[in-house]
C-alpha cells in the first residue's frame, strides 16, 4: 500500500521545451490534489511522469512505502483522457478484460457496476455509449480493483450534474478509506482537496548537451 | 407486376395470402417432383453418357433457381431499399438461405456430374467460377446480416450488398458463351427451339416446375416465419419496458 | 472541385503513410519475387510460367488486404461525419478515397508489377501489358475494394467481413486481366480481356461510389 | 444564411429506444440555446439529427431561408465530441484540410489562426497537443469559415479558464454578427444564452411497423 | 498468469474481429486458390508445380499485410498505457499479442494451407507437412512482424516502416519453409529446412518480445 506520494524537484521537457521544473508536491494517504494550470502547461505529463510512462529531465517521484516499479504496477490507477476501449466491444467485454487486467476480483467488479450503475450499458458496443455514459465505464475501473493511488485526468468533465455529486462522494469514501488522489482539472473536484498549480514555464529552456 | 408489390406490401394481406398459398405450392412442388422423377428414372440412358443424364433433372433445375432466387433477393433488396418496406426486406432476408442451398445442389451435382463427363470435379473455368461466386455472394449476404446487430442497419447493408451481387448474374448466364468453357451452353433455349429430345425434355420440364414451386412455398413459409419473429421482438421489447 | 481535388491530396498522403507508396509496394513485390522462387525453387521455367499470374494475384490479394480500412478510422475518429456534411455528395466523397487508395498503393504496385514479372522470368516485350493491366485492375480493385470496407462498417467482425464481401467481387476483373496476360503470353488477342477489364474497372468506378455512399449513409445514422 | 432554426415536434430512437419526443424549439438569428440534460439523455444525438446525419422518428428539422440540404451543407458546422483529426498528421495539415473542405479562405484561416494563437502549435502532430490545444485546432474551424448555425458538443470542457473566457467572446460575437449557437454543455456556457433540458424520456417507444 | 491469459483472450478476439478467424483465413486461400488458377490458366500441371509456393508465399503476404497495425490501435487509444501499467512485464505483454495474432489469424491459415495447396494439386501425402511448417513459419512471422509494428509506433510512414524492416527479417524463414516443403515434394530429407525453420520461431519467439517491448516504452515515453 502506497503511504504518501512525494514528487521532488520534478522537471519535464517535450519536444524540446522545458514544460516544469523544480516541481515539488507531497500527497499523503486521504489528501486529494488538484492539479490545474493553462492549456498545455504539463498537467497530463505530470500524471504520465507519475505513472513511469513519461521520462523526467530531473527529480524523482517516490512512492513511500512501496518500490516505484510496484507502485505503478499495482499501487496506482490511470484514467487518462483516452480510455483503451476498443469501439467495437461491448462494454462489458472490455470492462471484464481491463478489471482482470488490474487484478481485480469479481464481487468488486459487481459493486462498481452497480455503483455506476453501468447494468443497462453493459451489452452495448463501446461506440454507441454516449460520452457520459462512456467515461463511467472507464471510471468503473477505479472501484472494481482497489488502489491507494488514483491518477485522474479531467476525470468529470463529460458527466452531468448528478454523477459529478456521485463521483464526489466516491472519492470522498476514497479517500476516507486512506486514499490518495492526484487530479488533473479545469473545474473544482466535488471533494475536498488542496489546489497545485502548475506555473506557466519560464524561459528555462532544456538543454541538449552536447 | 406492379400490382404484386402493391398486393402485397400490406403485411395482413401477405398474411392472409401465404397461409393457404405456402401449403399449397407445397403439394405442387411434390406432385410435380414425383411425376419428374418417375419420368427421369423410366428415361432410356443416354448413348453417350449413359446413367448418368438422369444428375440432369437434379443439377438443371438447381442451377436454375440459384439465379432465380438471387433475382428475387436482388428485387425484393431493391423494394426495401427504395420504399423502405419491412415485408420485402422480410422476404429478401428469407431468400438468402434458400438460394445459398440451391446454389450448393448445383455445385455439389455438377461436380459429381463433373467427375464422370470430364474426368474431374472441379475445373477453374468461367461458368463453375461464376457460380462459386454466386454462392459466395449469398454467404456474405447472410453474413453481413448476422454481423450488424442494428435490423435496420443490417436490412439496408445487406439491400446494397444484393443489389452489388447482381451484377454477377449475367456474368453466370452467359459465361459459357463469353469464354470458351468445358461447360456446355445452353440446349435448351438454343435458338430454334430446345435441341434435346422430348424424353429429356419432359421430365426436365416437370422438375423446373417442381423446383420452382417448392422455392416458392418455402420462400412463403420463410417469410412468414421473419414476419411473427420480428412481431414477436417488438412486443418483447414492449414488455420490457413497461 | 477544389473540394474534391483536396480530399484526394488528403486521403492519398494518408493511404501512403498508412501502407501505401512506392517503396512499400517495392517491397511487397520484392517479396513476391524474391520468396515465390524460394519457395517454390528456382527452375527457370517453372517460374516464368506462372510469373505473370502471380503478379497479378498479388496485386489482388494487396488491395484485398490494404483495403479492410479505408472508411473505418474516419467512421470511428469522426471525420466520416465532417466528410458527410459538404456540398460535395458523399458519392464524390468516396469516390475520392478510393481513387487516393489507388493513387498511393494501386499506382505504385502496377509500376512494380512488370519488374516482379520480368524478374520472374516473363518475357520482357509483355511489360507495358502488365503494367496498364495493373492499373486498370489496381483501379476496379480499389473501388471494389470499397464497396466492401464500407459495408461493412459498424459490423462486429470487420475485417472478416470485407474479405468474405470483396472476394467475390474480385474474381471476374482476375479473371479478364489474368485470362488477357495469359492470352498475350501464348499469342493470341489479348484485347477482348483487357476489354472487359476495362469496362469491368469503369462500371465499377461508376456503380461502386452509389454503393458506397448508401453504405457510408447507413453506418451513420 | 440560414435566419431561424425551427424543431417541431421531433422525436429520435436509438437501439429501439425512444430518446425523446415531441421536442420543439426555435433559434433566431443571434441567439444561443444552451442543451443540457442528463449522460444519454440525447444531447448528441440531437445535434447530429439537426445536422441530418441521423433520422429522426417523426417532426422536422426547418431551416428558415435555406433549403435543408443546403444549409446542412455549407451553412452549419457541428464540432462533435470526436474531431476528425489523424493522430499522425500536423495541425497545420489537418487545419488547412478541413477549413478548405468547409469552403474557407486562406485569410479567414490566418485569422483564426491568430484569434486562437495556434501558430506554435502547427507544426506538431495532432497527437502531441495537449486536450486543451487540440480542442483550440477543432474549434478553429468555426472561425476559418464563416457559417450561421454552429452545432457545438461540450466545445469547451478541455479548455482553460482563459480559454473559456476568450470563446465566450468569440460566441458573443458570432451571435452579434447574426450566428445562431446550439450547444450541448454541462456547464453554463460563457455567452447569455437560454436553456433547454431534454426531458428524462417517457415509455413512449419506438416502434417497427409490420 | 491469469493476466497473460486474459490479454491473450482479448488479443485472440481482436485479431479474429479484425481480419482474423478460420472464415477469412479460409477466404483468404479460397482466394488465391480460386485467384491463382484464373490467373495463370486452370492447367493442372503448371498449377501443382506451384501450389506448395503458393500456398506458402501466401502465408507470408497474409502475415506481412496483418500486422502491421499490431500496436498501433493500442497506441493511439492510450490501451497501451494501461497494458505498460502493470506486474506483467511489457515482454509478456508484447508475446501474448503476437500469439493471440497468431491464434487467430496464423493457426487458422496453417490449417487452411495443406488445403489449398491439395486443391492447387499438391500430393495429399504432403498435407501435414504443409500444415506444420505453416504452423511453425506463422509462428514466426508473427512475433518478426510484431518487430517492425512496435518499430514504427509513432513514425510518419508507419505501414512503410513495417514493410522495409520486416521483408528482410522474413526471408529466411520462408526459404528454410519453402525448401523444406520443396525438398519433400522432391523425396529429398525435409528435416534440415524444417528443423532450421524451428530454430528461427524460437529465435524469434524469445528475442522477438524484447525488442518489441523496448520499441513500445520509447514510443510512449
Ligand atoms: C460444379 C460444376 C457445375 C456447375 C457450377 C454448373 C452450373 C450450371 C448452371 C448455372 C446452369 C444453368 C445454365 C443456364 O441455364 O443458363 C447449368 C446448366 C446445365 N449444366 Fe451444369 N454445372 C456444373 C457441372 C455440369 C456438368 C459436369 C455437366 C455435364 C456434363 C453439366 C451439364 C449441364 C447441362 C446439360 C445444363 C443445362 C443447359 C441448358 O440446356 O440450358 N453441368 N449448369
Ligand atoms: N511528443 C511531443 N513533442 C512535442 N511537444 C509535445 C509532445 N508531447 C506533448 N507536447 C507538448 O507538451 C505540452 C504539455 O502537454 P500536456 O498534455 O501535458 O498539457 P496539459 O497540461 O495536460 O494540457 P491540457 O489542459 O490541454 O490537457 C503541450 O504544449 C504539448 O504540445
Ligand atoms: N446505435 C445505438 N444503439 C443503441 N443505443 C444507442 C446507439 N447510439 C446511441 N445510443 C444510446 O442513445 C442514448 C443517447 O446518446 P447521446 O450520445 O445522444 O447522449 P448525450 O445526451 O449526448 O449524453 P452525454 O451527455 O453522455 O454525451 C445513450 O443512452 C446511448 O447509449
Ligand atoms: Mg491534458
Ligand atoms: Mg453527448
Amino acid at each position: 500500500m502506497i503511504e504518501s506520494l512525494e514528487l521532488s524537484g520534478l522537471g519535464a521537457s517535450r519536444g524540446g521545451r522545458r514544460l516544469f521544473s523544480n516541481l515539488s508536491l507531497t500527497l499523503k494517504m486521504g489528501e486529494a490534489c488538484a492539479l490545474t494550470g493553462a492549456n498545455g502547461s504539463g498537467k497530463t505529463t505530470l500524471l504520465r511522469a507519475v505513472a513511469g510512462l513519461v521520462e523526467v529531465d530531473e527529480g524523482t517521484v517516490g512512492f513511500v512505502g512501496m518500490d516505484p516499479s510496484e507502485a505503478r504496477a499495482s499501487g496506482l490507477h490511470l484514467i487518462g483522457h483516452q480510455d483503451g476501449f476498443k469501439p467495437g466491444r461491448t462494454a462489458r467485454e472490455e470492462l471484464d478484460f481491463w478489471s482482470l487486467w488490474s487484478g481485480g476480483g469479481e464481487r468488486e467488479l459487481q459493486a462498481a457496476i452497480k455503483v455506476l450503475d453501468l447494468k443497462l450499458l453493459l451489452d452495448l458496443e463501446v461506440r454507441r455509449l454516449s460520452a457520459g455514459q462512456r467515461r463511467r465505464v472507464a471510471l468503473a475501473r477505479l472501484l472494481a480493483v482497489p488502489r491507494a493511488l488514483w491518477l485522474l485526468d479531467e476525470p468529470l468533465s463529460p458527466l452531468d450534474a448528478r454523477w459529478r455529486a456521485q463521483m464526489g462522494e466516491i472519492m470522498a469514501r476514497h479517500l476516507a478509506g486512506g486514499g490518495m488522489i492526484l487530479a488533473a482539472v479545469h473545474d473544482p473536484l466535488p471533494v475536498a482537496a488542496v489546489t497545485f498549480e502548475i506555473p506557466a514555464p519560464g524561459d528555462t529552456s532544456s538543454e541538449v548537451a552536447l | 407486376m406492379t400490382w404484386a408489390p402493391a398486393f402485397l406490401s400490406n403485411p395482413e394481406r401477405f398474411m392472409a395470402f401465404s397461409r393457404w398459398a405456402a401449403p399449397m405450392f407445397g403439394v405442387i412442388a411434390a406432385l410435380l417432383g414425383l411425376a419428374g422423377l418417375w419420368f427421369g428414372f423410366t428415361a432410356p440412358d443416354d448413348y453417350q453418357q449413359g446413367a448418368t443424364v438422369r444428375i440432369m433433372f437434379i443439377h438443371v433445375p438447381a442451377s436454375w433457381l440459384a439465379m432465380f432466387a438471387y433475382a428475387c433477393l436482388a428485387g425484393a433488396s431493391f423494394l426495401a431499399l427504395v420504399f423502405r418496406h419491412a415485408l420485402a426486406d422480410a422476404a429478401a432476408q428469407a431468400a438468402a438461405p434458400l438460394g445459398a442451398g440451391f446454389t450448393f445442389l448445383a455445385l455439389v451435382t455438377g461436380s459429381l456430374w463433373g467427375r464422370p463427363m470430364w474426368g474431374t470435379w472441379w475445373v477453374w473455368d468461367a461458368r463453375l467460377t461464376s457460380v462459386l461466386v454466386l454462392f459466395l455472394f449469398y454467404l456474405a449476404y447472410m453474413a453481413l446480416r448476422a454481423s450488424l446487430d442494428d435490423e435496420v442497419k443490417g436490412a439496408r447493408a445487406g439491400a446494397i450488398l444484393a443489389l452489388v451481387g447482381a451484377v454477377n448474374l449475367p456474368i453466370v448466364v452467359w459465361s459459357v458463351e463469353w469464354w470458351n468453357s468445358l461447360h456446355q451452353g445452353s440446349s435448351l433455349f438454343a435458338k430454334g427451339g430446345p435441341a434435346m429430345p422430348p424424353v429429356y425434355l419432359t421430365p426436365l420440364f416437370l422438375m423446373g416446375l417442381a423446383y420452382t414451386a417448392a422455392f416458392g412455398s418455402l420462400w412463403l413459409v420463410r417469410i412468414r416465419g421473419e414476419v411473427w419473429r420480428r412481431r414477436a421482438e417488438a412486443a418483447m421489447a414492449r414488455a420490457a419496458r413497461s | 472541385m477544389s473540394r474534391f481535388s483536396a480530399l484526394l491530396a488528403r486521403e492519398t498522403a494518408l493511404a501512403w503513410g498508412r501502407g501505401g507508396g512506392p517503396t512499400v509496394s517495392v517491397g511487397f513485390y520484392a517479396g513476391v519475387a524474391t520468396l515465390l522462387p524460394l519457395a517454390i525453387g528456382p527452375e527457370a521455367q517453372r517460374l516464368a510460367a506462372i510469373a505473370l499470374g502471380a503478379a497479378w494475384v498479388a496485386l489482388a490479394l494487396a488491395s484485398l488486404l490494404s483495403l479492410d480500412r479505408l472508411f473505418e478510422r474516419d467512421y470511428e475518429d469522426g471525420a466520416l461525419d465532417l466528410l458527410a456534411l459538404s456540398p460535395l455528395p458523399l458519392e464524390l466523397t468516396a469516390a475520392a478515397k478510393c481513387l487516393g487508395q489507388w493513387i498511393a498503393t494501386g499506382a505504385p504496385l502496377a509500376l512494380a508489377a512488370p519488374i516482379a514479372a520480368i524478374g520472374l522470368g516473363a518475357p520482357v516485350s509483355l511489360a507495358p501489358l502488365v503494367f496498364i493491366t495493373a492499373l486498370a485492375g489496381g483501379l476496379a480493385f480499389a473501388f471494389v475494394g470499397g464497396i466492401g470496407a464500407a459495408l461493412s462498417l459498424g459490423a462486429r467482425r470487420g475485417g472478416l467481413l470485407t474479405a468474405v464481401i470483396v472476394l467475390p467481387l474480385l474474381v471476374p476483373p482476375v479473371i479478364f486481366g489474368g485470362g488477357a496476360l495469359d492470352a498475350s503470353a501464348s499469342g493470341l488477342p489479348w484485347t477482348p480481356g483487357f476489354l472487359l477489364l476495362c469496362a469491368y474497372a469503369v462500371a465499377a468506378l461508376a456503380l461502386g461510389p452509389i454503393a458506397m455512399a448508401a453504405a457510408c449513409r447507413n453506418a451513420l445514422s
